[in-house]
C-alpha cells in the first residue's frame, strides 16, 4: 500500500507531532509514504478567498507530482485536505478547467490522483480489522471524544463519511480499544482563526466544543486538524481562565492514539509536545496496562 | 486419441445396449483422412466405426433438430463447442434435455482441415483458428463424461480467449476500405446458406430467406442481396452465436463469417457487459432484456 | 385488381399555397393500382368527405389515399368517411403533405410538390397490401378489486358499490382504516378524524356489494383489462370470523404483550388483538410470531376464555382466486427511516418522535389519553420544536421530492400544542411553507399569527441532550444567525415514502412505477389516474405524496374510471395488433420478454407429420393485452409475428416506393 | 468521396423511420411551428422506434437511399413504456455493424425526438441533410441498377 504523502505547512510547525505520529503509525502499520517532493503551500484560507485560479493551481502543482507517479494523495491536515479535493473535483469535471490548470502550472493534471484524508485511508483502505489486528496496548476505559472539525468530512456527497453525524473515527477509537463517547459536536467549527482575530468570538466557540466533550464524559478529544488541536489544546487554558472552568482535556491527534496503541514510544510520536498535559493519561493508561498485566 | 476412440466405442455401445438412447450420433472416418463426419449409429455392433481425432468438427448438437419429432432418446458426443451449442438449443426451446443423453469430451483443440488437405498427412498442421480461441473447450453440460474430471481440468488449462485482433484490424480500416474488404468477401457468396445449415443458433421453421412471398431479399445473386443476406444473418445470431465457427467451416467459398459474427460479440461485451452465449440457458439473451442505464449515444 | 383513389387535399392554401396539388393529383394517376385521383379544397369538409363517398361507389374504389393534414389529426375522420361510403376503415392510408411538407417546404414548390407525390406514392404503395380489420370485443367482468383499505381505497370502493358493481376490498392489516385511523385531527378543520374516517368504515362494511377481506394480500394477478384473475392470500387469523363476536374477552386476557404498531410502540397490544378499538372487521387475529401459544404450544388462554369458541388454532393461510374486470390500487404509503439523520438523534432520544407518533400522543384514545407528555418521563413538555422536510427535498440523505403535506400537519400539530398546553412554547424549523390548498394558507396564518408558534427560516444543524432538555442548534437564515432552542420534546416531519412492497406489486400487476417506487400514472397531467396498464386506476398516496382530500379526490375519480368499464358488458379492442403465424413459429421465445404488456405466452398446438400427431409450442398474442407497438415482430427472426396495418410487407412496401 | 463525383442536381434522399408518438408528433409540431428544413426527407410512419426491423434499414440503403435516421422517444417516455429501450440495444449494435461493413456512420444515425422537440426535429434533420449532402450519392449496398 503506497501513496503520495502531502505533509502542508502546520506539519513542520505547530503540528509536527502530526507528522511525526503519521510517519511512525504508518511505518507501522505497512503503509509506504513517499513524500511529496518539493511540495508547495495549498493555499488553504488566504488562496481562495481571494483567486480562485490560484486557490486550485496550488494544490495542483501537488497533485500533478502525484499524478505523475500514478499515486493518490494521503493529507492528514483537513484544510489541506479540503483544498486539494476541491481542486481534485473541479479539474475532473471541467475539461475547459483541466486545460487552464495545466498551462498554469506547466504540468499535466487530469484530475486522476485522488485527494485522500489521511483518516480515510486508514479507516477504509487499510481497515479497522487491519489495525486492531496489531493493536497490543488497547486504549481500555479511555473514553474519547472523536472531533472531526468542519472540513475533513464536508462538502457532502464527496467526502467519505456522513457529512453531520459521521462515524470513522469513532470506529477508528473502538478498533483501537477505547471508548468512543456520544456527543454531538463533532463536526463543530473550532473557530478557527476567530481566537487570534476575534478572540471573544472565538473563546466561546471553543468552551461549547471543551464543554461538550467534558460533559459527554470524555478523558481526552481525538483530532485530525493542526487548527483544531490549536485551539483545543493551545487555548484551553486562556478559556480556562476566561470562563472560570477546569477542563484538563488532553488532546491527541488519532494517529497519535493508533500510535499508543500500536505500543509505539509516546515521546516518538509527540505527546510530549502538548500544551494540556497528555502524558498523564496516557501513564494511565500504562499503568492500567501494568496492573492487567501482573493481574 | 485412440484411447479416447475406444471409451467412445464403449459407451456408445453400451447407451445402445442397455436402451438408454436409440441413436447414438458421433463421428466416423470419411473419405479423406483429414474428415471425420457425422455418424449416426443405432446398432451396437456399429459403434466400432466411431472414431475420435483431431477432425471431429461437425457441432452435432445441431442434428438434435432433425430428431425434434423422434418418441426416442438421443444420445451425442458434445465437444465444449458442441455443448454451448446444445445449450442454444435448449434456451432457444428447440430441444428437450430429457430426451438426450450427453457425452461429453474435454476437447484440446481441433486441427485446420483446409491446411491438412494442403500440407498432407505428415505435415505440421496447424490447429483450426477457432480452437486457438476457445474459450471453453471443456463440455459445460454433459451425462457422461469421457477421461473423467481429471481430463476436464487437464483441458481445462489450455483454453484461451480470443483477443479480436483481427476484428480489430478491420476496424482500422478506412469506411472505404471496410467495403471494399467486405464486397470482396460477399461477392463470392453462392447464397448456398450452408452457413446457416450447419448453425446452431438457426433454428427457425422457416427462414426469412426462403420466406419469398414477403419479399425480403430477392433471389439474385449480387452484391447487394448478398450483403443483406450477411448483415442480417449476423444479426440474427448477434448476442446468440457460440462460436463453434461451423458456419466459416461450412463455407465453400472461404468467407470469413466468423469475422463478422465475433465483431458483435465484442461489441455486445463492451456495450452491455460480459456475455458469453450457449453457458446459461436459463439467462436472458442480451437482445431479450435491456438495461435502463445502457450506452446513450442518441441524445 | 385493386382499386385505390387518392385525394389530394388543398387544405385551403396551407397546402396548395406551396404544392401544386392538381400536378400531384395527376402524377398518382400513373400509379400502380390507382384508379382515380383527384384533388379538392377541403378534404376533411363535408363536401370533400362526400366526394370521397361519391368517388368510391363511381369509380368502385376499394382502398383510398388521403393526402392532407397529420394522421395524428384526421385519421379517425376519414376512417369514418370511408367507412360510410362502404369500405373497412383500415383500408385507408395518409400522406402527410402540410405538416411534413407544405408547412416546412414553403419557398420551394417544385420540390414540394416532388416531396408530396412521393408521399403519396408511399401511401399508395402501403395501402395496396391494407388488409380489412375488424375490432374485436372481449368480455367484461362485472366486478372491481380495491387493493388496500386507507381513505383511498374506502371511497373507491363506496364510490363503485354506490354505482350499483360488486367490490371486493382487499387489506393487509386485520383491520381498515389505514394511515387516517392513526390521524387525530385533519387540517385545515381541525376536526376529529376518526369520527369523520369510521363512519366511511362502517358503510363500506355493510354495503351490499362491498366485500371485505382483510389481514389478506394479493399473491398473483393473471389476465388483462375486464379479466384479472387475482389469487388473493388470506391469511389465518386463528379467530373463526362466523363464530367471534367481538366481545374482546380474548385480548383482555391474552398474557403475552407485544409493541402496538397502531401506537407507534407507545404502548402494547396483545398477541391476539384488534389493532385498534373501532376496527373493523372488530374481530381479533392472533399474531403468531409473538403468541405465547404458537411459540411454546402451552398457554391456549384465549381458546378457553372465548364464549363462542371462535378460536382456532388450527386455521391455515387460504388461496381463493377471482375474476375481475377492473382494479384499483391504493395501498398508501411508509414513513422515511428518520435514523438516517444521526445528527437529529431520532432513535437516540427518546424525546424526538415522529409526526405519527405526535398524532397518537395527542389522540385522546392514544398512550396517553390524549395528553402530551414526553416519552421518555412523562413529563408536559414546554418548548416543542418541529423540524419539517426531515428526508424530503435532501438529495443527499433523503428524497428529492416534496411530500407534500407536512407543512399543513406541523401547522396542525403547532397549533394543537398550543391549544393544549397554555404556557407552551412551539418552534418550527423550515425550509418554505407550503399552503396550496382551500383554507391551508388560513389556517397556517392563524397558526403564527393567533397561535403564535415561532416559524424559523432554516435547518437544524443537530440535537443533542443536556440534562432532561434537548437542545436544538440551527441556523436563522432570515436573521442570518445560528440559534439555539432548548427543547423539551422534538417532532420531526419526515418523508412520505412508497411503501417497501410497492415495487413487487407493480410488476406482479404489471405497471410501472418511478425511482422512489411511487406508482407511474398513464400520463401526468391528463391521465392521473390511469396506469399504463388498461383496467389498472390508482388512489392515493401510492402514486405521490397526497393529502385527506386529494387522496379521495383521486379515489372518486379512479372509481368513475372503473364504473366507466363496468358500465359496459363488453369492450372494442383496437385491431392493430400482433399476430402470429403459427406455421412459422418456431416457439423459441425472444417474443416474450420484450413485450412489455405480457400479451404473450407460449402454447401447445397438435399437428400432423408425417402421419403423426406431435405437439409443439407456439407463440400467441393475447388480443386484450396486446397494444400493438411491435416490439416482438423484431424480436421474430423467421418473422412469424407480424403487426397489423404496419406489417413487414407493407413497410418494406413503402421503402421500396420511396426509390422509385 | 470526394465532392467532384456529386452528380449535379443531385439532392440526398433521406428516410427517417418515426414514432407515432413522439418523433412523428415531434415533426407535426415542427410544420406547425412553420420551422422550415430541406425537402429531403421521407418519414415512414411506425408504432414504436421498437418496430423498426435492421432489415428495413438494410433494404433501404439498397434500394438507393442516401441516409436513415431511426427516431423515437426518449428513454423512459416511450408509449409502449420500454419498446425504446430495445430500440437502443440493438441501434447500438447495428450501428457499429454497418460500419464496420464499410457504412459511414453519417449515413444511418438514431436519435431521440420528443413530440414537443419540434426544434429539435428541425435541428436534426437539417444537420443529417447537410452531412449527406457533403458526402454525395451512397453507392454502398445498392441494388446494382
Amino acid at each position: 500500500m503506497k501513496y503520495a504523502y502531502y505533509p502542508g505547512c502546520s506539519l513542520s510547525s505547530t503540528g509536527i507531532e502530526y507528522d511525526m505520529s503519521t510517519k511512525k503509525v504508518a511505518k507501522s502499520l505497512g503503509i509506504e509514504l513517499w513524500e511529496i517532493p518539493e511540495w508547495n503551500c495549498c493555499g488553504a484560507s488566504s488562496a481562495h478567498l481571494t483567486d480562485h485560479l490560484l486557490a486550485l493551481a496550488l494544490p495542483a502543482r501537488n497533485l500533478a507530482i502525484a499524478e505523475a507517479e500514478g499515486l493518490d494523495v494521503a493529507i492528514p491536515c483537513a484544510a489541506c485536505y479540503a483544498r486539494c479535493k476541491a481542486t481534485e473535483v473541479e479539474v475532473k469535471n471541467s475539461q475547459e478547467m483541466k486545460k487552464t490548470i495545466s498551462e498554469v502550472i506547466e504540468r499535466e493534471y487530469a484530475g486522476k490522483t485522488q485527494a485522500r484524508a489521511l483518516l480515510d485511508v486508514f479507516v477504509n483502505d487499510l481497515g479497522l480489522d487491519s489495525i486492531s489486528a496489531l493493536v497490543n496496548k488497547p486504549l481500555k476505559d479511555i473514553k474519547v471524544a472523536s472531533y472531526y472539525g468542519c472540513l475533513l468530512v464536508r462538502p457532502p456527497r464527496l467526502g467519505f463519511d456522513d457529512p453531520e453525524d459521521p462515524q470513522s473515527m469513532d470506529q477508528l477509537i473502538k478498533a483501537l480499544g477505547g471508548t468512543p463517547v456520544e456527543w454531538a459536536f463533532k463536526t463543530e467549527c473550532c473557530g478557527a482563526a476567530h481566537a487570534t482575530t476575534k478572540s471573544d468570538v472565538g473563546f466561546s466557540m471553543i468552551e461549547k466544543i471543551l464543554t461538550a466533550a467534558k460533559e459527554a464524559g470524555a478523558d481526552c478529544i481525538a483530532t485530525a486538524c493542526p487548527l483544531c488541536m490549536n485551539n483545543l489544546d493551545m487555548r484551553q487554558s486562556q478559556v480556562e481562565a476566561k470562563f472560570g472552568k477546569n477542563y484538563g482535556l488532553p488532546v491527541f491527534y488519532f494517529t497519535q492514539l493508533i500510535g499508543l496503541a500500536l505500543g509505539l514510544n509516546p515521546e516518538e510520536l509527540g505527546v510530549n509536545k502538548h500544551f494540556v498535559n497528555a502524558l498523564g493519561l496516557v501513564k494511565k493508561l500504562l499503568e492500567a496496562e501494568g496492573r492487567r498485566d501482573t493481574a | 486419441m485412440s484411447e479416447i476412440t475406444k471409451k467412445i466405442q464403449e459407451i456408445a455401445r453400451e447407451i445402445l445396449e442397455k436402451g438408454e438412447a436409440e441413436i447414438v450420433i458421433g463421428w466416423e472416418k470419411g473419405t479423406f483422412w483429414y474428415l471425420s463426419p457425422p455418424a449416426f449409429i443405432d446398432k451396437p455392433e456399429d459403434t466400432q466405426r466411431l472414431v475420435w481425432d483431431e477432425f471431429c468438427h461437425n457441432n452435432l448438437s445441431k442434428y438434435l433438430l432433425d430428431y425434434k419429432n423422434h418418441e426416442g432418446k438421443v444420445a451425442i458426443f458434445v465437444k465444449g463447442c458442441d455443448s454451448r451449442a446444445f445449450n442454444r438449443l435448449l434456451q432457444d426451446k428447440q430441444v428437450d434435455r430429457e430426451k438426450v443423453v450427453l457425452i461429453g469430451i474435454p476437447c484440446t483443440g481441433l486441427k485446420d482441415q483446409d491446411k491438412a488437405k494442403s500440407l498432407g498427412p505428415n505435415g505440421d498442421i496447424p490447429k483450426a483458428q477457432k480452437c486457438m480461441e476457445c474459450k471453453y473447450p471443456t463440455p459445460l453440460v454433459y451425462d457422461y463424461l469421457i477421461g473423467g474430471e481429471e481430463a476436464l481440468n487437464e483441458v481445462a488449462a489450455t483454453k484461451e480467449a480470443p483477443d479480436f485482433s483481427d476484428v480489430k484490424a478491420v476496424e482500422e480500416m478506412t469506411p472505404d476500405e471496410r467495403y471494399d474488404f467486405w464486397t470482396k468477401q460477399y461477392d463470392r457468396c453462392l447464397r448456398c446458406y450452408a452457413c446457416r445449415n450447419v448453425c446452431p443458433a438457426c433454428s427457425c421453421r422457416e427462414c426469412i430467406f426462403d420466406q419469398t412471398r414477403i419479399g425480403w431479399i430477392g433471389k439474385a445473386n449480387n452484391s447487394s442481396e448478398n450483403q443483406f443476406f450477411a448483415l442480417t444473418r449476423a444479426m440474427h445470431v448477434a448476442g446468440r452465436c457460440v462460436e463453434c465457427g461451423e458456419c466459416e467451416r461450412a463455407c465453400p467459398m472461404d468467407i470469413p463469417i466468423m469475422l463478422l459474427n465475433k465483431k458483435l460479440i465484442k461489441d455486445i461485451n463492451e456495450l452491455f457487459g460480459k456475455y458469453d452465449a450457449g453457458i446459461d440457458p436459463e439467462g436472458k439473451l442480451p437482445l431479450g432484456h435491456f438495461d435502463k442505464n445502457d450506452p446513450e449515444e442518441f441524445m | 385488381m385493386k382499386r385505390v383513389g387518392v385525394f389530394i387535399c388543398h387544405c385551403g392554401s396551407n397546402i396548395a399555397a406551396a404544392v401544386d396539388c392538381e400536378k400531384v393529383a395527376e402524377n398518382a394517376k400513373s400509379f400502380p393500382g390507382v384508379a382515380f385521383s383527384t384533388d379538392y379544397k377541403y378534404m376533411c369538409a363535408e363536401p370533400g368527405q362526400d366526394l370521397i363517398k361519391k368517388a368510391i361507389k363511381e369509380h368502385k374504389l376499394d382502398r383510398i389515399v388521403v393526402a392532407s393534414c397529420s394522421p395524428r389529426m384526421h385519421e379517425p375522420t376519414f376512417r369514418r368517411c370511408i367507412e360510410s361510403g362502404g369500405l373497412n376503415p383500415y383500408l385507408l392510408e395518409m400522406a402527410n403533405i402540410r405538416e411534413h411538407c407544405s408547412w416546412v417546404h414553403p419557398d420551394d414548390k417544385e420540390r414540394a410538390t416532388f416531396k408530396a407525390t412521393e408521399l403519396v406514392r408511399m401511401a399508395v404503395a402501403k395501402v395496396l397490401k391494407n388488409e380489412p380489420l375488424d375490432k374485436s370485443t372481449i368480455p367484461i367482468t362485472k366486478r372491481a378489486l380495491v387493493i388496500g383499505g386507507g381513505i383511498a381505497g374506502i371511497q373507491a370502493a363506496l364510490d363503485i358499490a354506490n354505482a350499483g358493481h360488486i367490490v371486493d376490498v382487499v387489506e393487509k392489516e386485520p383491520s381498515i382504516g389505514g394511515r387516517m385511523a392513526q390521524i387525530d385531527k385533519t387540517f385545515p378543520t381541525l376536526d376529529c378524524s376518526a369520527c369523520i374516517l369510521t363512519p366511511k368504515m362502517v358503510e363500506v362494511a355493510n354495503h351490499p356489494n362491498v366485500n371485505l377481506i382483510t389481514y389478506s394480500e394479493i399473491e398473483k394477478v393473471e389476465g388483462y383489462v375486464g379479466n384479472f384473475d387475482v389469487t388473493i392470500r388470506k391469511k389465518a387469523r386463528s379467530v373463526d370470523m362466523k363464530a367471534c363476536t367481538g366481545c374482546g374477552t380474548c385480548y383482555q386476557k391474552c398474557p403475552s404483550k407485544v409493541p402496538s404498531e397502531f401506537e407507534m410502540e407507545m404502548m402494547d397490544r396483545k398477541a391476539i388483538y384488534t389493532p385498534f378499538p373501532q376496527a373493523i372487521p372488530n374481530k381479533p387475529v392472533i399474531d403468531r410470531e409473538n403468541c405465547r401459544y404458537f411459540k411454546t404450544g402451552k398457554c391456549g388462554v384465549c381458546q378457553k376464555v372465548c364464549p363462542t369458541n371462535a378460536v382456532d388454532f388450527t386455521q391455515e393461510d387460504e388461496l381463493v382466486t377471482e375474476r375481475y374486470g377492473a382494479i384499483v390500487v391504493a395501498t398508501g404509503f411508509d414513513l422515511f427511516d428518520e435514523s438516517v439523520y444521526g445528527e437529529y438523534g431520532y432513535g437516540k432520544y427518546k424525546d424526538v418522535i415522529t409526526g405519527l407518533h405526535f398524532e397518537r400522543l395527542i389522540n385522546a384514545s392514544g398512550p396517553t389519553m390524549g395528553k402530551i407528555k414526553r416519552p421518555s418521563d412523562g413529563k408536559i413538555p414546554k418548548n416543542v420544536v418541529f423540524i419539517k422536510c426531515v428526508g424530503s427535498r435532501d438529495e443527499v440523505k433523503g428524497k428529492a421530492y416534496c411530500s407534500k403535506t407536512c407543512c399543513m400537519y406541523t401547522a396542525k400539530h403547532a397549533t394543537l400544542v398550543r391549544e393544549k398546553i397554555k404556557d407552551s412554547n412551539v418552534y418550527v424549523f423550515y425550509m418554505d411553507v407550503r399552503t396550496p390548498g382551500k383554507g391551508y394558507d388560513e389556517f397556517y396564518t392563524r397558526t403564527t399569527d393567533q397561535f403564535g408558534a415561532k416559524y424559523i427560516r432554516g435547518r437544524v444543524s443537530k440535537i443533542y441532550e443536556k440534562g432532561d432538555k434537548l437542545i436544538v442548534r440551527g441556523e436563522d437564515t432570515l436573521l442570518g444567525r445560528p440559534v439555539e432552542v432548548e427543547a423539551d420534546m422534538v417532532v420531526l416531519a419526515t418523508a412520505m415514502v412508497a411503501k417497501s412492497d410497492a415495487a413487487k406489486l407493480a410488476q406482479m400487476i404489471g405497471f410501472s412505477y418511478d425511482q422512489n417506487h411511487f406508482y407511474t400514472e398513464a400520463h401526468p397531467k391528463l391521465a392521473p389516474v390511469e396506469t399504463h396498464t388498461a383496467g389498472v386506476y390508482l388512489a392515493g398516496a401510492c402514486q405521490g405524496p397526497k393529502d385527506i382530500p386529494d387522496s379521495v379526490a383521486q379515489a372518486s375519480a379512479a372509481a368513475v374510471k372503473v364504473c366507466g368499464l363496468l358500465s359496459k358488458e363488453e369492450m372494442p379492442t383496437e385491431p392493430i395488433i400482433s399476430a402470429v403465424d403459427e406455421a412459422i413459429c418456431a416457439g423459441c421465445g425472444m417474443c416474450v420478454p420484450v413485450c412489455p404488456y405480457k400479451a404473450i405466452d407460449m402454447k401447445v398446438i397438435q399437428e400432423r407429420v408425417h402421419g403423426k400427431t406431435i405437439s409443439r409450442k407456439v407463440a400467441t398474442v393475447n388480443s386484450g393485452l396486446c397494444q400493438g407497438c411491435g416490439a416482438c415482430t423484431v424480436a421474430c427472426r423467421s418473422a412469424a409475428l407480424n403487426l397489423k396495418h404496419f406489417t413487414n410487407e407493407q413497410i418494406l412496401a413503402e421503402v421500396d416506393a420511396l426509390c422509385l | 468521396m470526394s465532392v467532384k463525383e456529386i452528380p449535379q442536381n443531385w439532392e440526398p434522399k433521406i428516410l427517417v423511420f418515426a414514432c407515432n408518438w413522439c418523433t412523428y408528433a415531434g415533426a407535426d409540431l415542427a410544420g406547425l411551428s412553420r420551422l422550415q428544413y430541406p425537402p429531403n426527407i421521407r418519414i415512414l410512419r411506425v408504432p414504436c422506434s421498437g418496430r423498426v426491423n435492421p432489415q428495413f434499414v438494410i433494404r433501404a440503403f439498397q434500394r438507393g437511399v442516401d441516409g436513415v435516421l431511426v427516431a423515437g422517444c426518449h428513454p423512459g417516455d416511450c408509449h409502449y413504456v420500454t419498446g425504446n429501450y430495445f430500440t437502443r440495444r440493438r441501434y447500438l449494435l447495428m450501428q457499429r455493424l454497418l460500419q464496420y461493413v464499410g457504412i459511414d456512420p453519417e449515413r444511418f444515425q438514431a436519435r431521440w425526438i420528443s413530440g414537443s422537440e419540434g426544434p429539435k426535429f428541425q435541428q436534426v434533420v437539417n444537420q443529417i441533410t447537410e452531412e449527406i449532402r457533403a458526402m454525395g450519392p451512397n453507392r454502398k449496398l445498392r441494388d446494382a441498377q
